[in-house]
């Protein structure tokens, strides 16, 4: 997925400068940190084998939950941040536990407990709003998007939002691969089972990766609260997917015990990248009546766009990996492949299957 | 022979038959900070005539979701209903359907085709007109916009962006690019960033929907724009009358929500009650136009007190 | 239960019961165990030994009886709760998180640091060394940050033993731990038993290799369908006794056919130069009609990856097959099957069964496309196939609609073994046949073996269990690194020159 | 969920008799058919182990293609729908067996080659409606969701989609519980490996269910069009979510090898009068004035109750069969322990019903 994040990178640079300009690439580190950091909590449910689709109502609920606390506008009750971002994120911790424990101890299947608390949560955040939108107005929560350390003009360079990403990454990243717990989580993923046979507390951990989860939307939640500057039921709708996407493409497996903090960096790289590169890709060209024109991508094509480079980078990163599993059989059986067609090259058996692993069916990315 | 419950303090009809109960609607084509302002002209008009106006919102704004609201509606046997259509040449078969039943009306989005009884609202075009107008004010000497919007392919955003071009037509003012945001109000802003970036000589956006005011606001400060790229919107959300007021967006123009909310529960009233001399009263063209104004600099004071009054 | 002692019971556990939907698992069970005491649990498959040592280690709960260690009665509510009183267990069925590495595997609930604290460090060199040392007292020689998704079957049953030991329990319990290993390593093992029982542990040890409780056990607790039939000490117990304890009758402990007249040696399945992929040799070999190759090998020696080439899984990359005479290039196991080669797995839960399925369904899903009409199930005919297998195999089931995963890890294996004596095979590739298998129905899976190569079928049969290659083979090719070493014919088998070669010593005689 | 869906009837029924009136019933039962018939059909890839996310954007894209080709109106090129309605449902079965072929034979993740197959198509959709709206007014097409069997008033007591989703939940159940088809479909979602092993052609069986699911996501798509009467990309945008959750509460699990065509039949019908119901329950009472009232709920709540109602249905159920599975246990050991008496007779163990799994913590619903 790196080469194709880089390929991308290159093709948008190429046609357009102003892609690596100090503007865009601040938004756009902006836009990779907050979904980074919410992708990132959804990669430890999905490790550990589940998947959790109310994040993006989480981020929402948070954001109306800022709003309707510490808003001084209208349908605001006006209480400092301090008291409305403690309260949105410990809300969010215990939906988090809530869900958790309803999959561990009720033995529900995670997909439609947390599509269930989607449209719950949903439903709380439009009851909130009462059916319309909270503005933040003048609120200095905004600062939070919009600022950043080194400012450079207008810009700060490192704006809050990468700050915390790499704050939440690097965090994540202790605890997923050098600590007993992400230890455990992968155990989960890999062998349930094996996990709870081995002793762990299967059910302690997998609601963990649930409150790690909503926990880490809502800090995403506030991160987009302070970007949009509003809050109404509407923010956060199919973030959920976004997010999994990210974590699928940074080569997290829905089957659960594969994946990685950086993979799913780079996955969710790729996603505001290919957002970002649909906005800013152009073709200089030259008409027919010898004018300079400049083409653009149609917004029709918006979509098209986006799902294609999805399924071009999966399927791009496969074959690398085919070729590459092929690559590693035939030199290890280089010696007997050799004498084998020198034997009798006319009837041999052809060699062209990919076996990759040992199962004859593994799928990966 | 139906017992009245309670104390003896019965009213007066009691013991008698109990007065029909008026079933009206209010159905809009989704649930958004727009309609709470007509909302409350409905809770006015209740308040004043002592009725129940059952407000329904498609919480999606899909067609599919409000069609099977008024099939609903009308299989309850609702009195009158009003509905803000969403696609209106497509839903005529279940308006009319609707209408055998029950007294229609629209308000907001018309559909001329169906055989509702009356339409109260502006007209889009002419809003979209309103709002190209001042652009042209705003860059006499032309030059590139962008339009952002939540997806084009929605009545009212073709409408008011047709109204915009056919305004500038001629002016020397291109829009060189359009952006959906499929109400991702995250995207919404971001959608301005990326395109204030990728067109270093762009001088003005224009938002469609109520949130692209906000979002533009946003952007526009965020980049440090202000001044360098002008914004023309729609609608009155609370973000979009601060920018007015500090100057990041130019102007406004806004509908009247409370008037649809108020005047569509009066019509369905009365049109429920005293249906002939309610029908006597529809205006020969069958529309009420609620009319719009562009909110600027200028008049954004008064307008800002006049909607915390209607919101109260 | 006699055996009177002077010193506490390590471990008693009295009238343990266990109910599953349909099944009385145990009744009335009791067991006990002193320290350095080994302690053969045996019985039939389906007794219910791999269930009361699941209640033993937690995994289970009871449904009424007692439990005792040291005298005192205790609640293993949880595994948690058996590690916490020193009670280690080994799974039959082999429970591992594939997606980790050995060390990892081995150490997995059992980190060390500050417990409690799961955001603890891992102390991941500490690991990778400790681990290395295990691996080198199971006797593994792999590196600790191999994959297990890499390994097989037998290397994963040592991981498993290698991960009790780390444990250092009081109470260590092996469920079958030797079922896919070969003599020599589970000489290994025995040593390492030997030396924990000197150490004071107490061991219960669950095997259907009669020769091995004869050599390791102390005393020899029996099992039938979920009751306790009677204790034999040491000098009590012999190998017919334990047999009709377990079965409830008299049953010749000879179980090995007589040796048949060597069948034809027109050969039908001929293998010329094939290479496997990712081996690095080729490999040459025929089988005759009505033949029984034995394919012997140590843990790790190619043998299971030769077979799954044979049945198309892993096509090969080289080289040349005929069947009767013909071409013979699978792609894919619907190809070997349509040509009559069928594969029996060793990992029955992996390859073998679909867990959730029933017993009948199970057995007839590789032919049940054939008998049926224009793609109707015919559940008639699934039935009769279904229930005639149970009885030729006496499978122990509730009936042929009980869902595979709740059978016995034997049973289970009866299942996929019937699944492909129900249909006609040409070839029957047989990968460690009588995994977990219990003696009785051993005596019968061989009955059929040679009744099948009476027919006229070749059969190839890994094994790791030396008894059987010799008891069973007409000839043995021996594997060692992924390479046929030899193949023996049945006058040259030996014990001793089996395992000369499997070490990789060739004898140049054996070149045949 | 049997039981939850008889009881949110009946309460239904009771607050609002107009629930089961003519107008509501034939009303509700269109809806549920129209679910149904893509909810049997993404139940069939769930069944397999799999997910499809596309399902959605193929109901849109072949509304958008029927009226592309068949509209009268502006933007439609006027072919006859006998035209239009193959062509679209040929696309809709190309769209399953790409997908599927992607899946199969390049091994990746279901999940990322549907969802990027979902905002493909979804571009495609827009694309070809020209990011607008195309008409089906006026066309004989219309007939199919608002006409029916057996007139009464204005009403077809039998509309024509219901007889559709009963044909197809007959095919369906026919293929899933009384072919070889069927069997293979479970034993690929119970154990992919063994099946490759009995040698089922693992990746023709899984690539069939994909090509079924999109397939009856285009019959789905006919009627939507119908029903809707004009298309757009927007049509189907979350409906695959609504089918999945239809085919969960109906008994699937998303880990394969589970669930029945009935059982999906319910689902369907569940979420499908969750919905109604929102719109349907009301409460009389007298307000302080004395005057007639009736409560109904606020248009804010509906997310909330939607949520909630699902939550609750899918603990209510898995309480009901934990509680049932103990009683069987009870049941069968007290059947045992007196069969135990003679130990002959213990051999015979008793053939009751499934059990609970022999794994620790298996989990349903
Ligand atoms: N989860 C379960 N549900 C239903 N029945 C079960 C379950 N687990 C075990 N059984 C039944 O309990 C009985 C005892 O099984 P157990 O696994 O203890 O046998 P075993 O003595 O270990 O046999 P083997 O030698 O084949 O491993 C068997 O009849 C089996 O079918
Ligand atoms: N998918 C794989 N990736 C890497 N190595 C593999 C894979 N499959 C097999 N091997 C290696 O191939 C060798 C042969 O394994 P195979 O299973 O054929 O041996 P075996 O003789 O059947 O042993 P066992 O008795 O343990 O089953 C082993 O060294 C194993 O590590
Ligand atoms: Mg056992
Ligand atoms: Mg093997």
């Amino acid at each position: 997925m790196t080469i194709a994040l880089v390929v991308m990178c290159l093709g948008l640079y190429i046609s357009n400068p102003d892609f690596l300009g100090q503007s865009n690439s601040i938004n756009t580190l902006r836009q990779i940190s907050m979904l980074g950091i919410f992708a990132i909590g959804i990669g430890f449910v999905i490790i550990a084998g589940g998947i959790d689709l109310s994040i993006g109502s989480v981020i929402g609920l948070t954001g109306v939950l800022i709003a309707k606390l510490s808003s001084s506008q209208l349908g605001g009750l006006g209480y400092p941040l301090w008291i409305g971002i403690p309260v949105a994120l410990g809300v969010a911790l215990l939906i988090g536990l809530g869900q958790g424990l309803l999959i561990t101890r009720l033995k529900l299947q995670p997909f439609i407990v947390t599509l269930g608390g989607m449209l719950f949560l949903r439903g709380v955040s439009q009851t909130i709003a009462g059916g319309g939108t909270l503005s933040l107005g003048g609120s200095p929560l905004l600062a939070l998007a919009n600022g950043g350390l080194l400012k450079s003009g207008s810009d700060a360079l490192i704006p809050y939002p990468l700050l915390m990403f790499l704050a939440v990454s690097g965090v994540a990243a202790y605890a997923l691969h050098f600590t007993v717990f992400g230890r455990y989580v992968y155990a989960i993923g890999g062998n349930r089972d094996a996990a709870e046979y081995s002793g762990i507390n299967v059910k302690r951990v997998e609601t963990s990766t649930y409150v790690i989860s909503a926990g880490l939307g809502g800090v995403a939640g506030v991160c987009y609260a302070s970007y949009i500057g509003q809050m109404s039921q509407q923010v956060g709708i199919a973030y959920e997917m976004y997010a999994i996407a990210a974590a699928v493409l940074g080569g997290c497996s829905l089957r659960g015990g594969e994946g990685t903090v950086l993979g799913i960096i780079i996955g969710s790289a790729v996603m505001r990248v290919i957002d970002n590169g649909i906005n800013m890709f152009q073709l200089p060209y030259e008409d027919a009546d010898r004018i300079q024109r400049i083409w653009r991508l149609d917004p029709n094509w918006t979509f098209i766009i986006i799902g294609a480079v999805i399924l071009v980078a999966v399927i791009l990163d496969q074959i690398v990996h085919i070729v590459q599993a092929k690559r590693r059989i035939r030199h290890a059986s280089a010696g007997a492949a050799e004498a084998a067609s020198s034997l009798q090259a006319a009837t041999a058996v052809s060699a062209a299957g990919p076996p990759a692993a040992r199962a004859p069916d593994s799928e990966s990315v | 022979n139906e017992k009245s419950e309670g104390t003896g303090a019965a009213p007066a009809e009691g013991g008698g038959a109990k007065p029909k109960i008026v079933k009206l609607a209010f159905v809009t084509n989704n649930a958004s900070e727009f309609w709470k302002i007509a909302q409350a002209g409905v809770r006015k008009y209740e308040q004043e005539s002592k009725v129940q106006v059952d407000v329904k919102m498609p919480s999606n704004g899909t067609t599919e979701e409000q069609n099977q609201i008024l099939e609903n509606l009308s299989s309850q046997g609702y009195d009158a209903i009003a509905v803000s259509a969403i696609a209106p040449a497509d839903q005529v078969p279940v308006l009319n359907k609707v209408a055998e039943k029950s007294k229609l009306i629209t308000f907001d989005s018309d559909a001329p085709a169906s055989s509702r009884l009356l339409y109260i609202g502006t007209n889009n075009h002419e809003a979209g007109k309103a709002l190209g107008a001042h652009i042209v004010k705003l860059l006499p000497d032309g030059g590139k916009m962008a339009v952002f919007v939540g997806t084009l392919s929605a009545d009212n955003a073709k409408q008011r962006l047709q109204g915009i071009q056919d305004a500038i037509a001629g002016k020397n003012i291109e829009i060189v690019d359009k952006r959906e945001d499929n109400t991702d109000r995250a995207k919404a802003r971001s959608n301005v960033e990326d395109i204030i970036n990728a067109h270093p000589d762009l001088k003005l956006v224009a938002g469609l929907w109520s949130y692209n005011g906000p979002a533009i606001a946003a952007a526009i400060e965020a980049l440090g724009k202000k001044g360098k790229v002008l914004a023309a919107v729609f609608d009155e959300e609370e973000e979009t009358l601060t920018a007015i007021e500090n100057g990041t967006i130019s102007a406004t123009v806004v509908q009247k929500p409370f008037q649809f909310g108020y005047l569509a529960s009066k019509w369905a009233h009365e049109l429920s009650v005293k249906p002939d001399t309610a029908k006597a009263q529809i205006p020969a063209n069958k529309s009420i136009d609620t009319g719009i104004d562009v909110i600027e600099k200028t008049n954004v004071a008064t307008f800002k007190q006049q909607l915390a009054e209607m919101k109260k | 239960m006699s055996v009177a002692a002077s010193a506490p019971d390590l471990l008693a556990m009295r009238a343990i019961t266990k109910r599953f939907a349909g099944v009385v698992a145990l009744q009335g069970v009791s067991l006990s165990l002193k320290p350095g005491e080994v302690l053969a649990l045996m019985g039939e498959n389906g007794a219910g030994k791999s269930t009361l040592m699941k209640i033993l280690g937690g995994a289970l709960q009871p449904d009424g009886g007692e439990i005792c260690i040291d005298g005192k009665s205790v609640a293993i509510e949880s595994v948690r709760a058996a590690k916490r009183l020193g009670i280690a267990l080994i799974h039959q069925e082999l429970m591992l998180a594939p997606n980790l590495d050995i060390a990892a595997n081995i150490f997995l609930g059992n980190e060390g640091g500050a417990t409690g604290l799961l955001l603890r460090p891992l102390p991941k060199g500490d690991m990778a060394a400790r681990a290395r040392e295990l691996l080198l007292r199971v006797g593994l020689r792999l590196s600790p940050s191999t994959p297990v998704s890499a390994l097989t079957a037998g290397q994963m049953q040592m991981v498993e033993i290698a991960k009790a030991l780390a444990l250092s329990a009081r109470i260590l319990i092996m469920d079958e731990p030797t079922s896919s290993l070969t003599s020599g390593e589970s000489e290994h093992l025995f040593g390492i038993i030997r030396k924990l029982r000197a150490d004071g542990i107490g061991i219960v040890y669950i095997s259907h290799r009669m020769e091995e409780v004869m050599a390791l056990a102390d005393r020899v607790t029996v099992l039938r369908d979920g009751r306790h039939v009677g204790d034999l000490t040491r000098a009590g117990a012999t190998r017919e006794r334990i047999v009709s304890m377990m079965v409830g009758r008299e049953l010749s402990a000879h179980y090995f056919p007589e040796k048949r007249p060597r069948a034809s040696t027109e050969p039908v399945l001929v293998v010329e130069g094939l290479v496997v992929p990712g081996a690095p040799a080729q490999i040459s070999f025929s089988a005759g009609r009505g033949e029984i190759l034995g394919f012997a090998g140590l843990v790790g020696s190619g043998r299971t990856e030769l077979m799954e080439t044979i049945f198309g899984v892993t096509p090969a990359l080289g080289g040349r097959m005929t069947l009767e005479g013909k071409e013979f290039a699978p792609r894919k196991p619907r190809d070997a099957i349509d040509r009559g080669v069928y594969l029996a797995p060793e990992d029955r839960k992996r390859h073998g069964l679909v867990l959730p399925l029933s017993v009948a369904e199970n057995t007839s899903l590789p032919d049940i496309g054939n008998y049926s009409r224009w793609g109707f199930l015919n559940r008639e005919t699934e039935r009769r196939v279904a229930e005639s297998e149970v009885e030729r195999l006496r499978t122990k089931t509730p009936g042929i609609r009980q869902p595979v995963v709740n059978l016995s890890g034997g049973n289970q294996q009866k299942v996929v073994l019937g699944k492909w004596l129900a249909m006609n095979p040409r070839v029957l590739i047989l990968d460690e046949p009588t995994r977990g298998i219990d003696v009785g129905a051993k005596a019968e899976i061989y009955r059929h073996m040679t009744a099948l190569a009476d027919e006229g079928i070749t059969i190839l049969m890994v094994s790791s269990d030396m008894e059987e290659i010799i008891g069973m083979s007409d000839r043995v090719a021996v594997m060692h690194e992924r390479r046929i070493k030899g193949v023996l014919p049945r006058e040259r088998l030996s014990q001793e020159r089996i395992a000369t070669l499997m070490t990789g010593h060739a004898d140049k005689e054996d070149l045949s």
